[in-house]
This record gives structure tokens, C-alpha cells and sequence, in this order.
């Protein structure tokens, strides 16, 4: 029985395949504008490591932003379950994820079978999300990887007066030219990525184990700060940009188990 | 599942708002429309007056209101503002004057500019008790004779007494039909979806009511035969501010959802109780609209959830959706009494901040998705 | 007789040379971080390129945002008052300019002597300024220029609601998955339509009465300036160079302040 | 869901104002009326902390007449004010918020009512014995008084106000008021002192007179009383309303102003802009009232919120319909819950009588008092040809628009005051 998840976010489109209930492959790619080709070049992506094709998968489930245009999907799931799901499959004693993606944030609560049972998302505003740091790494000319480097360099505490992006970006800019090391305004920005987080992981039940999944998980200043301000331990999957599109693959797998009993 | 003949009919209606058919028919006859703006209004004192009656609303689509935000200052909801583009750009031209209530900032403010820019004349502001028993219905009692004396003054005719209540009668009609209608949906498989309810809704206040009656009567009938399953969907109720667009609840019931009863103020809060016969129908009027299902800003507040409570257990509900427009204080003040009282008694409420007309954006449909799912996991647990 | 005029705004500053009464030079450079030394830099490449020097100006005041105090100015105006002198003195019969910049929007009405009569400013949302077209040309990864040119490539455009500029980028995204699809120049028209919709609902907040210049750095975009006029219904007048208003406008004030200056030690 | 109460907070702050108030009352002044001010107001702390450990009554808005808790011996703890006093000595601003937000409440409401709510919410107000509110305000006011109603597990009665100043309407104000004082009669231990309850309305009286005359004299040119001098007045009127304490606070000021007048002697060093306030200024930033007034000369002679629109007379015989008369016809009245109409009738009536150049509207955030506000700034403009500048602001929260800004503002809008002054 051979299941994929497809999940379609606002940057990246990402694609896993599980065949008796192990990894069989992933695949990444960036998608912008491609739109509906999207999620057949990243199922592609993800088939060339197999020797399968599209019309040996039984079952696929969408997730994401662009869940409802792909015209070979059997069943569209929420991101926020498939979020809680993927990540239940690594830890399964998670109770409470934080996700950071590309547009929003999202803290979720989950039960011991991995189904959410509260959740809270914060998309008014993009001042907690990837694309803040995006957008300020492009000023810094530091990319997203050399960020959480940089965050331990730094020395004086710098606090953001406003979370609007765009006015984020002249604050920076005057920073810069009144000589502020880039260091002390990366940590100044993952500490109000963290506090936004925080205050949305307040508006849920914060109860142990906490994990972290998106690709601001794989930025080690934004989690230390998120650790000290919530005094937990946070459980980082190994590729917690693909958490959503593991999350629908085992959807996919529990629907072909119900089906074959 | 084949569409309803009569929705269809009410579909058309609305298909033509702000002028829709039937008011251009009663205009081509010479006759005069009011306008009105919240549920305190006492629409039989218009028609007593041979007008009709008409809601001040925009509709399905967020309107781009250059106009809106210019004259009307941010802060007062999109939902006054999308009403005075509308009105600017003349699309409430056949309305022949307005009556306004003091309820909430915004509909105050909207009265004010309207009148001030002279786009609507302002007929009256009523002022509304924020309490109930015998004094509040007797200044709420002394307001509805000042509008109605305001009315005559306007139009220069007479109101009598019997006028009044023969329009009360036309009223209490449409109560019991719409309130049937409700009873239909408490079944576990409701003959009549959310957007359909709406659909019906909409129109009800958009032509003249005689009409509105017969075409309900004749839907009543049809839905006696009509099956629909709602195997597999979960029973929603939907509460908040005032909610014209269609394409919102087809949203949510297209990913599953099944929205059975609502607490809108153009819904349940709308027809709820009868207006009672026998009595000085001016009296009569005061008690009936002070005592239906109150609207968030009066006092105790407790009044109001008891009865969310009420239509939660008597339509079985599952969960409900809390939408709010921006500003919108009278909602936004009354969330989280609501919620607090529904977390006790174990009931999911999702809040969804949106602007008036918004239809089911991707950021809504990603919530309202994952709280069905959720629903649906609480299901399964038990 | 030479007056100078300076406008000093948070990303460029802008120097006006007047000569009895014409336009003898302009510059624009960016802003370096002090007000005084972006003053004083702009007027100094101004004079080196008509070969002058800082004894051949007779009066200088400076404008721009915030209250910057320099040195070597006379005098200090607002830049709506120069704003609405620059416009006036290029088209006469103006009686409404819009100056969109990168981060400010002002609309001022004036009167026939191009006295202040109403201004307005955008407010803290950057949606309604230049920036929004910048943000939203790096996401695509294309240039303003490509970005106006393709836009002007569509007959009808796609509508773009959000007030934030980050959930426009988001909204884009999504109108790429609508059903029916929609091509790209429709969703770079939309942008221009978005912008130009949030200059006008700022205009209307005072009174759009004709003849209507527009000016300021985001006047150049020739698809912005297609989509304000599609909405006003009116030609807009836009000078040939529409950063340099306000310093013009300074420049007048300078120069009239020297003719009075003058007067008065005649007589 | 009731809360548990936790007055941990609530005593430290009003401690430490009271510690400002004896400081401020010791400064040398110059001004013999802000000394007394001060000392009046470390004086209601003195009677009101004790009154709050014993059990009390809380009372929310300012406008509901204080002469009847004073009668009945009772010192009423006003909520929006504690809630001020609360968050300014704290500074935690972001936190308080933070709370009201996580209890669900949007964002898009007035901040002075989501910090009451935070507090609502967690329990940092006194528990009273029984709480007052009235309703007649905007929307957020209603609302702050109905969470306070609904988690605060106390016997609270709520007074309605009419709409309209119609003889039905105080008839109904004013039974509303007697019912207050049988609830009130129940719930403390206090009785209503009808002789006491007439002598402070012969007080009240001579102090509206007082009250009206320095607004007469603020209409000298130049103007003799100082911007941030309104709010007091207010306040004043409020803590010690029919009180001897009152009218000797409004008699030294009237004499002091009067004075200022005779000798010509304004408070700006030299009196450029004479300017109308339609909106209250934010609560935090007082000393952007001090700049305009020091160092751009700008004196706001008149404050639409704090005016008396009808001349009341109170009569003992009569004390409560008196009172709902007072309380219909004064300050804050039309402010939280009047048509535009009347706040721009307001604003050009005054425009002429105090020989103004231009007006303040403080653009508080998500106040929806503010929806027409457009109306007010046309008509102004069109009758009286004076602009009106609106200060994009927050009543409460620094963190909205800050004092620069607001600042920023103001200059844009002395500048384009100058250029007309210049012609």
C-alpha cells in the first residue's frame, strides 16, 4: 500500500511518498508563481527516486496553501492537523507544536493518536513569520542558514519597536548606519519572532512535550530564544520542513488502512 | 440534491440587490421605501405607513470603498462603510429616507454622515434602552411613537392604529414561517442548508413582505419532500456580526460543515418571538422587540448566552463559529463572555476576525477546516 | 540673484538651484545619515556642476520631512507649503498634488496662489506608498521597470485587497492558483491598481478637484500613472522630473524671500 | 467563570500615586491652585485606600454624579482611572495587552477598555462590596463594564442612560438613580443622608458657577490657563464634587486665572496659536501639551469634553432629578455617546467665542467616537475657516504611535498654521 502527502506552502512545495508505512522519498522545490504545475513537478521530483509512478499511488492528501487546486489529490487535509500529525509520528509524546512557515505561525495542541484538539494561528501579521527574517536577512546580506550563527556573536540586547515588516526594514537600515553589528539585530529579530510565538503558544494550553516544525526550526537562535522564553525543551525533527507533508502521507496511509479492513 | 424552486426565486431577488425586483415594481407604482438599519427598528411602524420597508446592507463582495474610507473614518467597521460607498455611488437612490437606531458607534456615525453629506435623509435615530423590564419598554415604548410621529412628519400622512396592526399581523406571519423554517433544521438531516437559510434571509428584507410570505409558504412545501443527507458533516452554529454573504457559509459547508442555526442579528435575532395581539399595538411593539433575542449590548449579558446555550443543545450543535468584523466592538466585547461560558460547558468556539463581505479567503478556510477536523476527532474520541 | 532649495527625506535628499526667477539646476542623492551633511552635500554637487560656489547663493530653506535644523539654511518650511509653491509654479491652474514617495503619500489642495487650503498623509501602513511596488518586484525578482511594462501589457486587472503589504504578496500567490487561471500582466496590473486605489482613497479624504499634478518618486511608473488616471477619469499633470517639487517649491520661497529682502532695504 | 481577586498591584500603584501627589502638593509652585490641587488629590487616597480595605463600592464611568456615594459616606474607586494609575506604574503596557488578548478580546478596540478587561480578567481590582456602572458611553465602555460585570462575583447594578435630553428621558435617569441608592442601601452598610445629600448640591452648584466662569475667563486674549490644566478640572469636578474642598479648589483657580487676565498674562511666553481640543489627548504623553505650549506658543483654550451643555440649575428639593439633569447636560456627555452633529456644533460655537486658529482632534486608536470625524473637520473649515489636525494616537498604549510621531504631527500642522498666519 503505497501513500503520498503533498504539501503546498506559500514558498516551497514539498512532496513524500510512504510505502508500507516507511519513507520511501521526498522531494523539495521552490515554486514561485509555477501554481498549478506545482504539484505534479514536486511529485515528479519525488517519484524519479523510486521506480514507481504517479498511478501506482493509492492514495494521496493535499496540505497547504495550495491544497485545493491539485487535480490528483484524493482527499485535502488542514495543515494545522497534518502539522500535528507528521510530527506526532517522530515524538510521539508531543502534546503542543509551534509552527513557523513562510506567511503565518500557527501553536497547535494535539492528543495521544496525533488529532489536534486546540489550535491558534497568528496570520494578521507577518511579524512572526519566515518571511520577516527573509526580508531583513536580504537587507543584512546574511542568509537564513548564517542567521542562527551570527545570533551567538552577538553582545548588546536590541529590541524592535514595531513587528511590521516594512517598518522593520527602515529600523534596520538606520540601525546599520548608526553601526550596529549585524549580529546584535539578528538576535534583536529572533527575539521578536520568539516573543510573538510565545504569546501565540499562550493563547493554547502549553503542555509537555513541545516541538518545533517549519523551516524557522532549522534556525538555532530563533529556537534558543523560544526555549528561554517558555522554559521548555523543544524536540526539533531532523527535516522540519517536510513535518506537513509527512502529516498527509500517514493520513493517506490511515484512510488505505481503513479501506483494506 | 436538486436546488430549490423557491430559493432560486429569493436568489434572483438578490441577484439584483440593492435594487432588486420587487422594489423596483413597488417603485414603478409610486410608492415610497424606507430604509432602516438594526434589528431595533420596528419595521411595522413602515409599513403601517404603506412604504417598504428595506435593510440597509451591502451584500457577497468585499467592495473596494474609496468613498467609504474617506468619509467614514476606519474605525467604524467595514460593514458602515461598505453601505455609505454603496449609497454614494447612488445604488440607494430609490431609498426615500432611513431610520437609524443609537445601538453601537458605528450604525450612529453612519446616520450622521449619510444625513450630513445629504446622500440618505435621516428620518429619526431611536434611542434604545439598554435593559429590560417595565421602565426601559416604557422610554423604548415613547421612542416608537417619536419615530413614528417622525414618519408621518417626513412623508406628511397618518399612521393609525389599525394600520399598525394589520402590519403586525403581515410580521407575526413571517415569524412563524421563518421559525418553522428553523424547527426543519433541528432534524439530524436539516431539508435546507445555511447558504440556502441565507439566501431566504437576504431577500426577506429586500421586497415588499405579502410577496415574501407566499413564496415562503410555497418553500415550506417543497422542503416537506426534499431528502438530504448530512451524513459525515458536523452541525455548526455561526454568531457574530451581521452576515449577508453567502459565499462565507458556502465555504464553511463545502469543507463539511452544516451550519443548522445562527445568532446573527439578520438571522435568529431577527424573527425570534411573536408580537402579541390584544394589546395598544404601540405597547405591544415595545414589548415584543425589547424582549426577543437581545443583541449582545444589553444588560445582564447572561440573557444573551442562555439563549446561545438554548439553540447549541436544541439544534444539537457541535461546535461554534464566532465571527467578528474589524471594530465591531458590540461582538468584540461579547466573545469572550461567550466563550468563557461555552468552554464550561464543553462547547469548541472558533473566532474568526474578517471584514464585512469577506468570502471564504484561503486564511479562513485553513481555520475553519482544522476546527471541523477537530470536531470531528472529539466526535470519534467519545 | 540665486536662492536654493533643499528637501531632505528619509531615503533621498533633493537640491534646487533658482536664478531670477528660472530653474538653473537640480540633484538628487541619497540621504547619508545626517540631515546637515545630506543638505550640504546635495547643494555642493549642485554648485560643482555649474561650476559656482557656496558665496553665489544669496538665500537657502530647506524642507522635508521631520524637523531637520541646518545650519546654513535661512529659514525652514514645511513641505507641504513647498510642495504646493513647486507645484503651482510649474502648472498654475493646479489645485490638487499628490505626491507619492516611498514611504509618504501627501495630497494637498491649493488655492489659485498656492496657499495651503487641505492636506492629508498616508497613515503608518505601508501598503499605500512606494514601497509596496518595491517589496512586491524583489518578490517576484523582477525590476520596477519590467514590472510597470509588463503591467501595461494587460487589458483588465486582478483585485488586490489586502491593506498589509506582506498578505498582497500572499494574495498573489493565491490569484496564481485561481480557478479560471489568470495570466502574470493581469496580476502586475493588480498591483498598480491596488496602489493606485489606496492614493485616491487618501485623496478623497480632502477634495480631488482638477487640474492634478502628480508628483514624487513613484510618478515615473508609467502603469501607476495609467491606473490613478483610469480611477480619477482626469489627465494628470507629472513634471518632467517629479522628486524635485518640494525643493523647487523651497527654491520659490527662497527666492521671493530675497525680492522682499530687497524691497525692503530700498526703500 | 469568576476570578479570584489578587489587590497586590492595585494598592502598590495607588501607594505610589499617592506618594506623587504629596511630592507634586510639596513642590514650590507658583500657582497656589496646582499646590491645592495635588494636596486634594493625596487627600482622596487618604480616605479611599482605607475605604477599599474595609470593602467598597466600585464605581465606572467618571460621569456618574459622585454627590450621592459622598452623602451615603462611601468613597467610590473609579475604574478607569485605577487601571491608569495601575499600568503607569507598572510600564507593563505590552503584558497587560497581552492578557486581554489572550482571553480572546480583539485588538481592534480602545486600549484604555482592553487593559480594564486584563485586569477584569486576572482579578487586580479590589474586590468591592458592590459595583456601580452606568451605560450610557460608547461601545467599549459598555463593554469593559460588562466583563467587569460578568467575572467580578459581586452584586453590581447598572445604570441606564437615555439617549436624549427629553423630560422622559431624565424621569428615567432618575429613577435609575434612586434604584441605585436602594441597591447601594442594601449592599453597604451606608445609608443615604438626604440633608447631607441637598447641602452638596448647594455646593455642586457654586461649583458649576465657578466651573463656568473660568471657562469664560479662558476666553481672554492672551489665554490664561495652562493646556494640561483641563483634565484637572475634570477630575476635580469628579473626587470632589459638592464638596467645601471643591469649591475652594475652583474659587482659588478662578481667582488665580482672573488675575492672569487682569494682567494680561498668558501661560504660553508668547501666545501664537490659540486651538480647540475635540478629543482627549493620550493619557501618557501630558508633556507634548507642556512643548506645544512652551515651545510653539500653542494654548488650547477650550476642551469639547470637558464643557457643560446646558445650564443646569440643581435643585435641593429635587436632588436626584437635579443630578440626572447635571449629568445628561455636563462633560463627557456628548463626548462618549453624542451625535457628531452636536460635537461639531460644539466645535464652531467655541471656534467663535474663543477666538481660536485652528483645532485638535486626537485620533485615538479604534475610538469609533472618531467614525465621522471627517464631518467635523468640513463644517469647521466651511464656517469658521480654521483647519482641524488629526494626531493619530493612543489614549493609553505608548506603543501605537509614539510621542515623536505625535510630535511630527503637530509640526506639520503648526507649520501649515503659520503659512496662513502669513496669508
Amino acid at each position: 500500500m503505497i501513500s503520498a502527502g503533498i504539501d503546498i506552502g506559500s514558498r516551497t512545495a514539498k512532496a513524500i511518498i510512504i510505502s508500507d508505512g516507511q519513507v520511501v522519498s521526498s522531494a523539495i522545490c521552490d515554486q514561485i508563481l509555477k501554481s498549478r504545475e506545482i504539484a505534479s513537478i514536486v511529485m515528479e521530483k519525488a517519484l524519479r527516486d523510486t521506480t514507481l509512478s504517479l498511478k501506482d499511488i493509492h492514495y494521496v492528501v493535499t496540505t497547504g496553501y495550495g491544497r485545493f487546486v491539485v487535480p490528483f489529490a484524493h482527499e485535502v487535509i488542514s495543515e494545522v492537523s497534518c502539522h500535528a500529525r507528521g510530527i506526532h509520528w517522530y515524538f510521539p509524546t508531543v502534546r503542543t507544536i509551534l509552527d513557523i512557515g513562510g506567511q503565518d505561525s500557527k501553536a497547535i495542541n494535539c492528543n495521544e493518536r496525533g488529532r489536534i484538539t486546540n489550535f491558534m494561528l497568528n496570520d494578521k501579521c507577518a511579524g512572526g513569520t519566515g518571511r520577516f527574517l527573509e526580508i531583513i536577512g536580504e537587507i543584512l546580506g546574511v542568509s537564513l542558514e548564517e542567521m542562527g550563527g551570527l545570533h551567538f556573536k552577538a553582545t548588546e540586547k536590541i529590541s524592535f519597536s514595531t513587528i511590521c515588516v516594512i517598518f522593520a526594514k527602515s529600523e534596520v537600515l538606520n540601525m546599520l548606519k548608526e553601526g550596529i553589528k549585524k549580529s546584535d539585530i539578528v538576535a534583536g529579530l529572533h527575539d521578536s519572532i520568539a516573543t510573538v510565538a510565545h504569546s501565540l503558544l499562550k493563547r493554547i494550553s502549553l503542555i509537555k512535550d513541545l516541538a518545533m516544525t517549519g523551516g524557522v526550526a532549522k534556525n538555532p537562535g530563533v529556537v534558543a530564544k523560544i526555549r528561554e522564553k517558555t522554559g521548555l525543551e523543544l524536540l526539533l525533527p531532523p527535516d522540519p520542513q517536510m513535518i506537513g507533508a509527512l502529516g498527509a502521507a500517514l493520513f493517506a496511509q490511515d484512510k488505505l488502512q481503513l479501506k483494506g479492513r | 440534491m436538486e436546488n430549490l424552486e423557491m430559493v432560486e426565486k429569493l436568489r434572483q431577488v438578490n441577484a439584483s440587490f440593492p435594487y432588486t425586483e420587487p422594489i423596483k415594481r413597488w417603485k414603478e407604482k409610486g410608492k415610497k421605501v424606507v430604509g432602516w438599519l438594526c434589528n431595533y427598528v420596528p419595521e411595522e411602524i413602515i409599513h403601517a405607513a404603506g412604504m417598504l420597508p428595506v435593510r440597509l446592507t451591502a451584500d457577497s463582495k468585499e467592495l473596494e470603498m474609496p468613498d467609504g474610507d474617506a468619509y467614514l473614518h476606519i474605525y467604524s467597521c467595514s460593514f458602515t462603510r461598505s453601505i455609505f460607498q454603496l449609497a454614494k455611488e447612488g445604488q440607494f437612490d430609490f431609498i426615500d429616507g432611513f431610520v437609524a437606531t443609537a445601538m453601537c458607534d458605528g450604525s450612529r456615525r453612519l446616520a450622521d454622515v449619510l444625513n450630513e453629506y445629504k446622500i440618505l435623509p435621516l428620518i429619526y435615530t431611536l434611542g434604545v434602552p439598554r435593559k429590560f423590564g417595565d421602565r426601559a419598554e416604557a422610554l423604548y415604548r415613547g421612542e416608537i411613537l417619536n419615530c413614528k410621529k417622525k414618519i408621518e412628519d417626513f412623508f406628511d400622512i397618518e399612521i393609525s392604529d389599525e394600520a399598525i396592526k394589520e402590519s403586525i399581523s403581515v410580521y407575526n406571519r413571517t415569524r412563524q414561517l421563518l421559525r418553522r423554517l428553523y424547527d426543519l433544521r433541528k432534524s439530524s438531516n436539516p431539508p435546507i442548508s445555511g447558504a440556502e437559510t441565507l439566501e431566504v434571509l437576504n431577500a426577506s428584507v429586500r421586497m415588499d413582505r405579502e410577496e415574501f410570505n407566499q413564496i415562503l409558504e410555497k418553500l415550506l412545501q417543497e422542503l416537506e419532500e426534499r431528502r438530504m443527507s448530512s451524513e459525515g458533516k458536523t452541525r455548526l452554529m455561526i454568531d457574530g456580526s451581521i452576515l449577508n454573504n453567502i459565499e462565507f457559509i458556502k465555504g464553511i459547508e463545502d469543507l463539511g460543515g452544516l451550519v443548522v442555526v445562527d445568532g446573527v442579528c439578520n438571522g435568529a435575532r431577527y424573527w425570534d418571538g411573536m408580537v402579541e395581539d390584544g394589546f395598544e399595538p404601540i405597547s405591544a411593539l415595545a414589548h415584543y422587540y425589547l424582549n426577543k433575542f437581545p443583541c449582545p449590548r444589553f444588560y445582564p449579558p447572561g440573557v444573551r448566552t442562555d439563549r446561545v446555550l438554548d439553540l447549541i443543545k436544541a439544534y444539537q450543535v457541535e461546535g461554534v463559529i464566532y465571527e467578528i468584523i474589524r471594530y465591531c466592538n458590540t461582538h468584540t466585547w461579547d466573545y469572550p463572555i461567550l466563550k468563557s461560558q461555552l468552554d464550561e460547558n464543553g462547547i469548541p468556539i472558533l473566532e474568526l476576525d474578517l471584514e464585512y463581505g469577506t468570502g471564504a479567503s484561503g486564511r479562513i478556510k485553513t481555520r475553519v477546516q482544522a476546527f471541523l477536523e477537530m470536531l470531528q476527532e472529539k466526535k470519534e474520541a467519545k | 540673484m540665486r536662492a536654493a532649495g533643499v528637501d531632505i527625506s528619509s531615503l533621498t535628499t533633493k537640491a534646487v538651484i533658482m536664478e531670477d526667477d528660472c530653474l538653473r539646476h537640480y540633484k538628487v542623492i541619497i540621504s547619508p545619515e545626517k540631515a546637515e551633511t545630506a543638505a550640504r552635500e546635495a547643494l555642493t554637487q549642485a554648485l560643482i556642476d555649474i561650476h559656482l560656489g557656496w558665496a553665489d547663493l544669496d538665500y537657502i530653506i530647506n524642507t522635508g520631512v521631520g524637523r531637520k535644523e541646518i545650519s546654513f539654511a535661512k529659514e525652514r518650511r514645511s513641505q507641504v507649503s513647498c510642495l504646493a509653491k513647486g507645484a503651482h509654479w510649474l502648472f498654475p491652474m493646479a489645485r490638487t498634488l499628490i505626491d507619492v514617495g516611498a514611504e509618504h503619500v501627501n495630497v494637498v489642495n491649493l488655492d489659485e496662489k498656492a496657499r495651503v487650503e487641505l492636506f492629508v498623509e498616508n497613515d503608518r501602513c505601508a501598503a499605500g506608498a512606494g514601497v509596496f511596488l518595491e517589496s512586491l518586484a524583489n518578490l517576484l525578482k523582477i525590476s520596477l521597470e519590467d514590472m510597470a511594462l509588463e503591467a501595461l501589457k494587460a487589458e483588465k486587472a486582478v483585485n488586490i485587497t489586502s491593506t498589509c503589504t506582506i498578505f498582497a504578496e500572499q494574495e498573489l500567490i493565491s490569484h496564481s492558483y485561481a480557478m479560471p487561471p489568470v495570466s502574470m500582466n493581469e496580476i502586475l496590473l493588480g498591483i498598480h491598481d491596488a496602489l493606485a486605489a489606496r492614493v485616491i482613497g487618501l485623496a478623497k479624504k480632502v477634495r480631488i478637484v482638477p487640474e492634478i499634478v502628480l508628483c514624487g518618486g513613484v510618478a515615473r511608473n508609467p502603469a501607476f500613472v495609467k491606473s490613478l488616471e483610469k480611477r480619477t477619469n482626469m489627465k494628470l499633470s507629472i513634471p518632467e522630473e517629479p522628486q524635485i517639487v518640494a525643493a523647487l517649491g523651497a527654491a520659490i520661497l527662497a527666492s521671493e524671500a530675497l525680492k522682499a529682502h530687497e524691497g525692503s532695504s530700498h526703500q | 467563570m469568576k476570578v479570584t481577586v489578587d489587590t497586590t498591584r492595585w494598592f502598590e500603584a495607588m501607594e505610589s500615586w499617592f506618594k506623587m501627589c504629596q511630592y507634586q502638593a510639596a513642590k514650590p509652585s507658583s500657582s497656589k491652585a496646582n499646590k491645592l490641587y495635588y494636596e486634594l488629590y493625596a487627600k482622596y487616597y487618604e480616605r479611599l485606600i482605607p475605604a477599599i480595605e474595609k470593602g467598597n463600592i466600585i464605581v465606572h464611568p467618571t460621569s456618574v454624579p459622585t454627590e450621592i456615594f459622598y452623602a451615603m459616606g462611601l468613597v467610590p474607586m473609579l475604574v478607569t482611572s485605577s487601571t491608569w494609575q495601575m499600568v503607569y506604574s507598572m510600564k507593563n503596557f505590552d503584558e497587560v495587552l497581552g492578557i486581554a488578548k489572550d482571553f480572546g478580546l480583539m485588538e481592534e478596540t480602545c486600549s484604555v477598555h482592553r487593559m480594564i478587561a486584563a485586569f477584569a480578567f486576572k482579578g487586580w481590582f479590589p474586590k468591592p462590596v458592590a459595583f456601580v456602572y452606568a451605560v450610557g458611553g460608547c461601545d467599549a465602555f459598555c463593554g469593559s463594564s460588562r466583563v467587569l460585570s460578568e467575572f467580578y462575583d459581586t452584586p453590581s447594578f447598572c445604570i441606564d442612560t437615555p439617549y436624549y435630553y427629553t423630560e422622559e428621558g431624565i424621569a428615567y435617569l432618575t429613577q435609575e438613580l434612586i434604584d441605585m441608592v436602594a441597591f447601594l442601601e442594601d449592599h453597604t452598610k451606608c445609608r443615604m443622608d438626604w440633608d447631607r445629600l441637598r447641602e452638596s448640591l448647594r455646593l455642586s452648584q457654586r461649583q458649576m458657577e465657578l466651573y463656568q466662569e473660568i471657562r469664560q475667563l479662558r476666553k481672554a486674549v492672551p489665554s490664561p490657563m495652562e493646556n494640561r490644566r483641563a483634565w484637572q478640572l475634570n477630575w476635580m469636578n469628579w473626587i470632589y464634587a459638592g464638596s467645601e474642598d471643591g469649591v475652594h479648589f475652583f474659587q482659588m483657580l478662578r481667582d488665580e486665572l482672573k488675575e492672569r487676565v487682569e494682567h494680561k498674562k498668558g501661560v504660553a511666553p508668547q501666545e501664537k496659536f490659540r486651538l480647540l481640543d475635540l478629543q482627549m489627548p493620550p493619557a501618557w504623553a501630558f508633556k507634548l501639551l507642556d512643548w506645544m505650549q512652551e515651545k510653539r506658543g500653542a494654548n488650547i483654550v477650550s476642551e469639547s469634553y470637558i464643557r457643560y451643555e446646558r445650564d443646569v440649575t440643581l435643585d435641593p428639593d429635587k436632588p436626584m432629578e437635579s443630578l440626572a439633569r447635571k449629568w445628561c447636560g455636563g462633560p463627557l456627555w456628548n463626548e462618549l455617546q453624542g451625535s457628531t452633529k452636536v460635537i461639531t456644533q460644539v466645535a464652531v460655537e467655541d471656534a467663535k467665542e474663543y477666538i481660536v486658529d485652528g483645532a485638535i482632534w486626537w485620533d485615538n486608536f479604534s475610538c469609533r467616537q472618531c467614525g465621522a470625524m471627517r464631518m467635523t473637520r468640513d463644517t469647521v473649515l466651511e464656517k469658521v475657516n480654521i483647519p482641524v489636525a488629526e494626531v493619530k494616537c493612543d489614549v493609553m498604549y505608548p506603543g501605537f504611535v509614539s510621542y515623536e510621531e505625535m510630535q511630527q504631527s503637530l509640526e506639520n500642522f503648526f507649520d501649515l498654521l503659520e503659512d496662513r498666519k502669513r496669508g
